[in-house]
């Protein structure tokens, strides 16, 4: 028996060994290999700017449309919930080449919206606005979820009891339902920022300029391989795994795990 | 004052109503077993629930059509509803209410001491009374409690009841407390409304639905009971014979049975054993059992030919108690006052 | 009152819209402009055979390994728990294009291990192997959070129970914890198939040969455009809402919805 | 044969034993308040959870280091632990069982008509005894019940319990029964022993431990009690005089309260009020409220020059009850047998 579960604990060990041991081999890489890093200058910093400006454009735009979508998806009874809650969850599943595909069928130069924002003015792809469009796509549904996660939790109860209190519906989501429900959108919004960060497939196909950090990396690696992609891949992998630390503090401290996400 | 008025609402296979109640400035419990409809009549007097028809009037106003926060109820719930992300005092202070009412209120509820406390660090009796001080300081026109001591542990409980009746007397709003715990219901109601399958059969003082009960349900929710099918022997003005074949019991109709088999509720408290017996309601009975119950015990007799056992509880220091042995034949007297007729429903 | 509520179902509104309407609008594109699509015969059969294989194959092997795992981190009360979950989410959250160059630091052609393994004739990149290697890396945490989630649904005292009955821990494994747990893992499998065959940024880091899906769709689209990626994105698109409406089933079956994904 | 010797086992801040404890072929019910350590008692007899120190011996071996499955007993938990995905047939065969044993056990539970259910489609006492079933069909050496009625509603609990009784009786096998709820262990236990703070610190049957509690926490769990703080006056042999001030009442001490100050447990029921008095043990007292209980009136008497109020059970059918009310002067004898000397732990 004792021989079995060593075996379960070897086939798991694996597993947590191939998830650090590629981490550890980048940094291990960077310091081996010296010579090969070449440093892209004005790219990176180009790159960063980019990915955070539209990253935090796409958390708050996501925000201000999914936290509301999130209420309704929290506190509706009707069968329109199932359907909508099915939406919610398409492009979070749908591979991030597909969605960027369709956006650009929707967006992009061809297309009615994309010949009418252009005659306008404003660029819908290859532009910070294009980047923002994927964006927005891939990462609100996170925060929809995680919104009408944190308003589940906050009991009906406590709603009926504001406002016997005579209180309005208004002022009660106000005063206790957001209140009570503002940390999981926080940690529902920094995930989204990560995502949005490390965002490739569907910002590609909108906007390859300006070039996020993601689309720089790709470039700089099928240009000059791994060597002149290691500094940004650096700076995202360090990046992203502070947010992590964070969501996983947050998480903690609201007592869930990261399994809520 | 709260008025009901043919109350009718329904919930999947559940009706509620049709429903009329009046509750005056008094504490009325409504006295339930679980499933019998007690919170969604909390619901349709709150507005939490709409009505499908009929009216409820608070004060002087319908208020059938209003939305909770325009009702002037304050509810109570079952489990905590205290406000977590503030201290007691901002819970207390939620419903907008000026320094004077807050001072009279942590005075009345002993809660100066806890009121800089968050809501997570208070005990469950505690958080009992601010949510109850908090839902008075609103100055609500009708006060809802909905089992607010069932959460928490029966000694607690059983401290905290007659305290809650003192400071419910003493701010002197129309209660409605909802309960299946008939111990509580006892210690808080002024009147006691029975109810059963969405409506309610009985309503009056503890004292009157404990000795009177008038349904089987009433019968069984206010304590331990007898209930024996009988047949219906004589009638002569409210007086009745009842009994099994060979077996006549005189009592008292307080309404009306008048099928040929009825049920009569007596309660194992009420029954007198003795050494000797004869005459009227005094029969032979033997003994199945005992049981040691604390404060009593419990015996179980049989009757020659009557199909269900009768129960029958004997107090410590009954002269006899060392002598009620299994199998003993021993004499039983059913006193004509202590037997109610009690209806199916 | 009802005025402001309008206005939050309106921005709800505006974000259910923008996540179906590039769908339709892709259909649409594809009947308007049939003309521009193109065939590409041979290579959209082989990217299919490529992309479901490898995703199999990337499932069996996550659940080979991350059901172990996931039965340690469901288990398991000691400190070392939190610091495994940590390293099960790095892979999650990490940007797809910095996993492909992490793995590729470890496993590529420069590398200790990738050098080892080509002379012993396997190649650890641009082949199916290393579409395999990208993809458990990307998806196996998905398959462990559903299993833990699983066997944390299994109430402990039915273990005990089966205990006292005189069962060992093994068997109780199999006859009990598994069991109840099962519906929760194929929930988390199927997501798993569905992000493998999606998965992008790292897959084509690892192995721009043989081509899976979505790196076909990619080479496609950049060198003939919208029209010549349509077919393998349509192709791509249905198969990925099949997946997502089974599991929609299968949440509602095991009584939780999407969200617990 | 259970023999639980020395044991002990820390949890946090919470310490059980060191714990000595014999369990024959009997039914033991360990009564004791939440938070007294009874489900850790219960997990450290079943292996869940491992020893600090100490042995436990079950049947003649000593199994405090074998894991569950080997020690030959089966926990029925106080929720549902029916396996969900199997039918009640397929629970109770999951122990390797005989077909014959299986006809037993069906006929003595009587579920032969629940057998092809899933267990999802029982009712809450169905379960419990399809859970009972699958228990004993393992042919454990000891049987540890968790409060396995706690889960049902208060009616539905008081018809079960003398059933369970009957049953455990019938498959003869030591059975350790935890709850904390009185009313269950009379109905239950051939012994009951008492336990506080991780330790038992009373043992006896029923009516031992119900009429004489030696500790406050053993008064307080078997039943309501008054708990009175009096000076110790004067002792002779078993007897003492204490009381408060000017106040005497004699007592006869079952164990010793050597101190100067004792507490002097009597239950409500035991103190009798009579409209004369005089004589030993009889003082006179002012009434403060009589409340309806249902079964009786509680009256709150106070004694002049004596802080704690005194509380008095008097039954319904008392002579007096009519002229018990607020404000009345009013005999109150103390029995000499019903008083016991407390400690405070």
């Amino acid at each position: 028996m004792k021989n079995k579960i060593s075996i379960l604990q070897l086939l798991g060990g694996i597993l947590v060994i191939y998830y650090i041991a590629p981490i550890f081999s980048l940094v291990f890489w960077g310091g081996n290999e010296y010579g090969r890093i070449s440093s892209m200058g004005g790219g990176i910093s180009s790159a960063i700017i980019t990915s955070m400006s539209t990253s935090a454009m796409s958390v708050v735009i996501s925000c201000m449309l999914g936290i509301p979508l999130a209420y309704f998806l929290s506190r509706d009874r009707s069968s329109l919930k199932d359907f909508v809650l099915f939406i919610v969850f398409l492009p979070l599943l749908l591979p991030p080449i597909v969605s960027g595909m369709v956006l650009l069928t929707l967006l992009g130069p061809g297309s009615i919206i994309g010949s009418l924002a252009a005659s306008s003015g404003i660029e819908l792809t290859q532009s910070m606005i294009g980047i923002i469009l994927a964006q927005v796509f891939v990462i609100s549904p996170f925060i929809v979820i995680s919104a009408k996660v944190g308003f589940d939790s906050v009991d009906e109860k406590l709603e009926y009891a504001s406002r016997s209190l005579g209180k309005t519906k208004i002022q009660t989501f106000w005063k206790i339902t957001l209140p009570l429900s503002m940390k999981g959108i926080i940690a529902g919004a920094m995930l989204a920022f990560a995502r949005a960060m490390g965002e490739f497939g569907a910002t590609v196909m909108m906007a390859y300029y300006p070039r996020t950090m993601p689309t720089q990396i790709w470039v700089s690696f099928i240009t000059g391989g791994i060597g002149n992609a290691f500094q940004m891949t650096m700076i995202l992998l360090v990046s992203s795994m502070i947010v992590i630390v964070l969501i996983g503090r947050m998480g903690k401290e609201i007592g869930g795990d990261y399994a809520s996400y | 004052m709260l008025h009901i008025k043919s109350v009718v609402k329904s919930l999947g296979n559940f009706l509620l109503g049709p429903l009329d109640l009046i509750v005056e400035n008094e504490i009325l419990v409504i006295l339930g077993p679980s499933g019998s409809g007690k919170t969604t009549l909390i619901n349709v007097i709150s507005g939490i629930s709409q009505l499908d028809s009929g009216e409820i009037i608070i004060g002087n106003e319908r208020v059938s059509e209003e939305s909770i926060e325009n009702r002037g109820v304050s509810i109570v719930f079952q489990e905590d509803a205290l406000f977590p992300h503030m201290t007691v005092l901002e819970n207390i202070k939620y419903a907008n209410s000026t320094e004077e009412d807050i001072n009279k209120i942590v005075d009345i509820f002993g809660i100066e001491h806890i009121l800089d406390r968050s809501v997570g660090a208070l005990s469950g009796g505690e958080k009992n009374r601010v949510e109850l001080a908090r839902a008075i300081i609103s100055m609500p026109k009708i006060l809802l409690l909905d089992e607010p001591l069932s959460s928490l542990d029966y000694p607690v409980r059983k401290k905290l009841a007659p305290d809650l009746r003192k400071i419910l007397k003493r701010v002197k709003i129309p209660v409605v407390y909802v309960t299946h715990d008939r111990e509580i219901a006892w210690e808080i109601g002024d009147r006691i409304a029975i109810m059963s399958k969405g409506g309610i059969c009985q309503i009056g003082t503890p004292e009157d639905v404990f000795k009177k009960p008038t349904t089987i349900i009433a019968a069984e929710i206010t304590g331990e009971s007898n209930i024996l099918r009988m047949e219906m022997k004589e009638k002569s003005g409210n007086e009745r014979v009842v009994g099994w074949g060979p077996y006549n019991l005189e009592i008292v109709a307080e309404q009306n049975g008048n099928e040929e088999t009825i049920h009569v509720s007596i309660r194992p408290d009420d029954i007198i054993l003795g050494t000797q017996g004869g005459g009227i309601n005094w029969m032979e009975g033997e003994i199945i059992e005992k049981i040691f119950k604390g404060h009593r015990y419990a015996v179980e007799l049989n009757i020659e030919g009557v199909e269900e056992n009768i129960r029958v509880n004997v107090p410590l220091d009954h002269n006899e108690i060392k002598n009620l042995k299994k199998g003993r034949e021993i004499w039983v007297h059913f006193p004509k006052k202590s037997m109610q007729i009690v209806l199916d429903n």
